[in-house]
């Protein structure tokens, strides 16, 4: 199988097995074992209705640098058993040059699958594993992929140790050997693939963008955290709990979303950075107390993981529409941050930044993940910290006349903690004066309302509002998870001689029109692309900015996301056009 | 009560200069009264208290004390009140509210609090009525209390917060009456120094919405029993008492919930680790 | 005292007096009277942050002609005592031309006021009424200020006889001895204004914007309505409960606003058309339940009457500022119905039309009416009967395979009520397949989402999309509440000979392209007033649709409401540039 | 049970097509089946019920049913169904979810729905857990049991869901395991005739994430006392037992919730006559 330069650095496969069959389990093993070899990679996992048990697929990606998301197709599709496997169809384009292994004792492959027209070979997966005592076929299949791939035995090995520590050392020696057995069996099946480049010596993490906005989240000097589970943001919670914990904090589960976000902005208010996390429904229930914590000026993260929408939607899926609530969800004229990080690794620079932002500004900050950027599990390089912390403008020797609600020249009046003496005042959602009392005085609202916008205003955010990436009279605006597949399609879009340039939005609230301008110098065409039903990305940057006259949006409602090579495709179209 | 030499804080000095919206004659000015009594007979510095409310006219009250105070959103004081005190176990947390506040839209977070046991006193200024709304019924309202919104009443039995402040593992019950700021006193006295959530529901007249309420100051009567610490035991007398027992009628032992505990054992350094395959 | 042509025909003031005053009695004394006299009028109140018993005042408009806004300044402003009275000036406007009157007796009025530079005159109000049994300061005041604007006796009689029936004649008989000495005072006192122009013989109603609405809810068929109160939407809540019950419906009050919209969503799913009414605070709590509707497709009607946010805000004060929640608070791509009456009036109107909407489409309808709509009391002509009816389209006998979720050419797929055999499903929030099944399937959500969308999008609306009136290249948007000053404001430049048009928006969403494709043809240059700190709905309409090159805007947060002359100053610096 | 000659309903008659997504072995199957019995005992035309439900794994159950149902968003069961039971009386409304929806988000509807005492049955299958998001505790989890998201356990103690009911002036209280589907067929049977809100909480063990549940069949018993209908009494006796006593532990008489009476009073004509001035 001849693969071109390009896809040569990268390979996808798919492995497909009904509950218990250990797909996941060995689609863990071999990203944790490109890892280690010094590659890349990613895998996400498709699952059937069922509650558990059910059928399962593990996406991989493996690569030799760094990938951002799933590849337009995959090389193999590996079926354990193929029980239900046509519901994943739509989530593994495969081609004609595609190689589909099944079991040479199993069900035939299903006919929605066949019809890829992809080359298919039966191996004897569950007979190599019965030959081993406590053998498991998906060991088999870890290490003819393995080989496929190009990974060192070594790193393999290392990562079945990992993953199995637990199992004892009976059930990792049977692992190895089916390993070894599926080694042999690719080197001596004539179907071939490069093997990527991997550079052993370098340091890699395996991440998820749920525990790396946990990681940015710690970093920031988040001490608090309040709970309440929700697909697909528990995992977040889950991490944190023990680590806050040990980093001298604590993590609260809450009776609902309700209490978690007030939980979350009582701990802030007395002085311990917090956050809390949530999808769609359960971020709904916030938005009331957002507006709180906007009218109290109070720091407080907020991470969406969004899933499909609208309602209970699709929880175990991705999709961006929940920009429009993050944007416009809170009653009032509310100002408030909102950040999306547009990649797995950049779930943590941007939660960090985040925690940053919300406590220096005293203002509640949304951070916009997605149900593929949160867990999908990835081989990264380290993540570096960004070394942003918590920094509020503590009032700690208030005097008397001291008003909690001062109009400063930045917008951001220093704030007392209590325990502060002659500090004292009580924090209100009503209107109030400079001095913290109720008032529903025309000049009050004014003021505070002009103070509360001009503090986002006027704040200096520096380069890490939008990723900006080459020139051109064309650009590509976008935001979020999708920036992976955009960013992989320009590139290749420029190895073939063609530049457009970037911008990914990182800040998409407060609006930021001077940079905006800036970005948008000499761009006189614009492709806006997002994973929505309704172009929300689209809308926005019409009511927010002044855009070239020709705008163009490619858009569409998740569960399916984009790959890189349609949107080459639609880039190449759009700009012969 | 120990008496201090010098520097000695009076219940005046834990008023702050605002004056309270509330009518002439509303219970809550004895209740804050009350407040500012309790927190100077335990001569707790203003600014180690933090007072946090929802919205009602009983809810205004922090902004009337001279302490740390949020006035939240309605129904939403009790989970703001727990993240302040597990935050900050060095504050003495006071919660504060209405019937409407903590028992209609808030009754959730009041079974929850309970069950949480965390270290802070939650009072409830129970009129049967949304004052601030300007007279509707209440969880605590009689079914046949006419009014605009449910003409000839709710229709619905009203329900027994102290009841479910049993069942729901509350460590402190008490039933008080604004109209004796002393006894409400010793309560709230009693209520912030027991270990644990303690509740304490204040009959607090409304007497723009409820004149009847009036009458309250002749129906309540020191409750027949004495202070248990059998929540079953509570429970039962408190389904069948006549709601004006007045009174500590349960006092538990459960632990409180903990705090945070700010040692670090674990660095920024050690979480990374975890990563490295 | 000279008058205008204009303005002889409206005659504004302004009581103010302590608690127990009787101000507010009096201002809806006159205002009745007015009404009975064939006149129009409107009334709003303002209050001191006293829960009961504060200042208070009543801030009257009456004319000869409807009125929708109160005028520009106030021609009289009588205070039967000057308590905290400053509080008002920045709402009660005085001109050189204005009138002070306060009692004689009485304490010298504030500083603040008498800086308006207004005139004064001292009147023995308290003494006159002293020398009546039972007589009252107030009832000499309305006595007064009929004569003044030429309200005939037999009206004020009547008024009087109406509102104090239930104290008793005694009570009546002083109150109207008092008016009398009123208006003798008045005629003998050398101020003169010209009378209104009434027409007795034309029937009029006295009606405020929460009553019409409800009227409106009920005319269209609503049957059910769950409650929680909330400033300034209660009356609507508590005019609907005796009512509905009187029309063979029920109102049930909910422990809080999550319950009350599930309450409403659950009766209408079973087949009654149902409502709920809330403010901000109370609207946040239900956006997750209103996405439920989305997804369901159940019919649903919101209204919200809205008040300063954010947050808790300004309670008891009018702000414009719900619009980004009502357009875009639901989490996920989520088609829906946002309506806004843009008078007292048409409260009735737009709530009967959002019920008719909402069953058509079988999608949640939000009316966004706010507190000066809601709670002003305002005399008009009788409010038609818009003869719009709920219709929702019914599967009364589904036969085998029938297909809740039917993918239809219109998008509206026929809804089997609770009882009909043969149509059983389960509603869900889940995203589903045409026959209801819980799905994740991309082509599912897929043609869910379009089916949704295209629902809204492809109904007829007919021409109560929007008020368009005038013509000519310049045109001024606006919505809700604020068109009424706009179209006074427009109304005065006609006179002057300059021709404006005006686009007042009834429905707001879903988008009408080519509908406001044709309102702009010939539109060179907008400008687009509206209630609010950042400008929502400028900001919806450049994203929503193709802008003449030139846009401007005006807008303001509340309380303050827009006056005629100040849109008037503005579209005349405006159209001169 | 009376025996009619044709057409009689079977339980299979009461179940869809669809194929629940439950785990096998889960309880929630037995639920379903003895769901499915008790409306064929007591013959319900399948379209004049409807099911309500919330979010989780329990909250599945509408679709597994051929009756009409409406599987609404988490916590907000009760609610909705209290909106369709008001509109239609004419319906058998029930109303089905887990521990997390019906006591944890949802805590507060269920104290305002026992109070409001509404016809309706509301069956709550407690597994102890939240089945749906793998594995957290709910508040009837033991405070010991240690999870991801509460290491070492979430260390408050686990509430009395009958012991709320009670207090809140539920109409019909019981105890099921759903291991027994012909007791809790019974019992149903009873709660949904039973005038008045009817709870009854269903033992029904989390094959997946609570094994140990396992042991529930050993642990249940019958209820040592015979049904009472002395709320207090009731309550305490609930709030002293094991938690393992199964049986129909009160029945009130509170006349149930008024719903809509569809005869007109008053036309629109009559309403246009008040604004008339
Ligand atoms: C979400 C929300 N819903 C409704 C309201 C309106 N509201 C304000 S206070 C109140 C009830 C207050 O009653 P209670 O708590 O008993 O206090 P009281 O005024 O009687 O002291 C209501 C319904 C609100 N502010 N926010
Ligand atoms: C507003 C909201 N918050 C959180 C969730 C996530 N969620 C789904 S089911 C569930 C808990 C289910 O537990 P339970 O009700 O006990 O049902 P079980 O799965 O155990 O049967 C949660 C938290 C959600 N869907 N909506
Ligand atoms: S309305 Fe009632 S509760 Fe509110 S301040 Fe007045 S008397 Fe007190
Ligand atoms: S996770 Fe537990 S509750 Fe959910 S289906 Fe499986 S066994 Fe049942
Ligand atoms: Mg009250
Ligand atoms: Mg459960």
């Amino acid at each position: 199988m001849s693969l071109s330069a390009h896809e040569m650095s990268s390979f996808s496969v798919a492995l497909i097995g009904k509950g218990g069959s250990g797909v996941i389990t060995a689609g863990e093993i071999l990203l944790a074992a490109v890892g280690k070899a010094g590659g890349y990679g990613l895998m996400t996992r498709a699952v059937g209705p069922q509650i558990r048990g059910g059928e399962a697929a593990a996406l991989l990606r493996l690569a030799s640098h760094p990938v951002h998301c799933l590849d337009d197709d995959f090389d193999v599709l590996l079926g354990i058993d193929w029980l239900h496997a046509e519901r994943f169809c739509a989530e593994i384009p495969l081609t004609t040059e595609s190689l589909i292994i099944s079991d040479s004792a199993g069900d035939p492959i299903p006919a929605e699958i066949s019809a890829s027209g992809a080359r298919t070979v039966t191996l004897p997966l569950a007979e190599l594993a019965n030959s081993i005592e406590g053998g498991r076929a998906n060991m088999v299949a870890a290490g003819l992929l393995a080989e496929f791939a190009g990974i060192p035995e070594t790193a393999l090995s290392a990562a079945i140790k990992e993953k199995l520590a637990d199992r004892g050392a009976s059930v990792i020696a049977a692992s190895e050997s089916c390993a070894a057995l599926g080694r042999a069996t690719a080197r001596n099946n004539g179907v071939n693939f490069a093997p990527l480049h991997t550079s052993k010596d370098e340091t890699r993490w395996m991440i998820s963008g749920n525990q790396a906005a946990g990681l940015g989240a710690i970093r920031g000097g988040v001490r608090f955290a309040a709970a309440y589970p929700i697909t697909p943001a528990t995992e977040l919670l889950e991490w944190l709990a023990p680590r806050l914990h040990d980093a001298g904090g604590t993590l609260v589960q809450a009776e609902d979303e309700l209490a978690s976000i007030n939980m979350a902005i009582g701990a802030s208010w007395s002085g311990i950075p917090a956050l809390t996390a949530t999808s769609g429904p359960g971020f709904s229930l916030m938005t009331e107390s957002i507006g709180l914590a906007v009218s109290a000026e109070v720091p407080v993260v907020i991470v969406n993981v969004m899933r499909g929408g609208p309602s209970t939607g699709i929880p175990t899926k991705s999709e961006q529409s929940d920009l429009n609530i993050a944007l416009y969800g809170l009653h009032g004229d509310a100002p408030h941050l909102v950040l999306a990080p547009n990649s797995i690794a950049d779930c943590a620079f941007t939660t960090q930044w985040a925690v940053h932002l919300a406590e220096a500004t005293q203002a509640p900050a949304i951070v916009l993940s997605d149900q593929f950027l949160g867990q999908a599990n990835s081989i990264t390089a380290p993540l570096a910290d960004a070394g942003l912390f918590a920094a509020r403008k503590i009032s700690s020797e208030p005097t008397a006349g001291f008003n909690r609600y001062a109009l400063t020249e930045d917008g951001i009046s220093p704030m007392p903690l209590p325990g502060t003496s002659c500090g004292q005042y009580t924090a209100d959602g009503l209107e109030h004066s400079t001095n913290a009392s109720p008032s529903s005085s025309v000049a009050d609202h004014l003021q505070q309302s002009d103070k509360r916008a001009h503090k986002l205003d006027a704040f200096e955010y520096g380069k890490p509002w939008a990723d900006i990436e080459g020139n051109g009279e064309l650009a590509v605006i976008t935001w979020g998870s999708t920036t992976g597949a955009v960013r992989e399609a320009l590139g290749r879009l420029q190895d073939s001689g063609k530049n457009i340039k970037l911008i990914s939005i990182r800040l998409l609230l407060p609006t930021l029109p001077q940079q905006f301008e800036s970005a948008l110098h000499g761009v006189t065409r614009l492709l806006v692309i997002e994973q929505n039903h309704s172009g929300q990305l689209h809308r926005f940057l019409r009511a927010s900015y002044d855009l070239p006259a020709t705008v163009e949006t490619m858009h569409r409602s998740g569960p399916l996301l984009f790959r890189p090579q349609e949107i080459v495709e639609r880039i190449q179209a759009w700009s012969a056009a | 009560m120990s008496e201090a030499i010098s520097q000695r804080l009076k219940a005046s000095d834990y008023k702050s200069a605002n004056k309270p919206v509330w009518c002439p004659g509303c219970g809550d000015f004895h209740v804050l009264l009350s407040i500012a009594k309790a927190l100077a007979h335990l001569q707790l510095p203003t600014e180690k208290v933090a007072v946090i409310s929802g919205i009602g006219c009983s809810s205004r009250i922090p902004a009337y004390l001279n302490t740390y105070g949020f006035h939240g959103v309605h129904g939403r004081a009790l989970p703001l009140a727990t993240g302040v005190k597990v935050a900050r176990s060095d504050l003495t947390v006071i919660c504060a509210g209405g019937d409407g506040d903590g028992f209609s839209i808030g009754g959730n977070h009041l079974l929850h609090a309970c069950r949480r046991n965390i270290d802070m006193t939650y009072i409830v200024m129970d009129n049967e009525i949304y004052g601030m709304t300007k007279g509707q019924p209440s969880p605590t309202t009689a079914a046949d209390w006419d009014s605009k919104l449910t003409p000839g009443g709710p229709g619905i039995s009203p329900f027994h917060p102290l009841v479910i402040a049993l069942a729901s593992g509350a460590n402190f019950v008490a039933r008080a009456f604004s109209g004796d700021p002393n006894g409400t006193t010793e309560m709230l006295v009693d209520a912030i120094t027991h270990p644990g959530f303690s509740f304490v529901q204040i009959l607090s007249p409304c007497v723009t919405f409820r004149p009847d309420q009036k009458n309250w100051k002749k129906q309540v009567h020191p409750a027949p029993v004495t202070t248990t610490a059998d929540a079953s035991q509570a429970a039962r007398r408190v389904m069948t008492d006549d709601g004006f027992n007045i009174g500590v009628l349960y006092k538990g032992s459960r632990p409180a919930y903990r705090q945070i505990v700010t040692t670090v054992t674990r660095t920024n350094r050690d979480l990374e680790k975890e990563f490295v395959t």
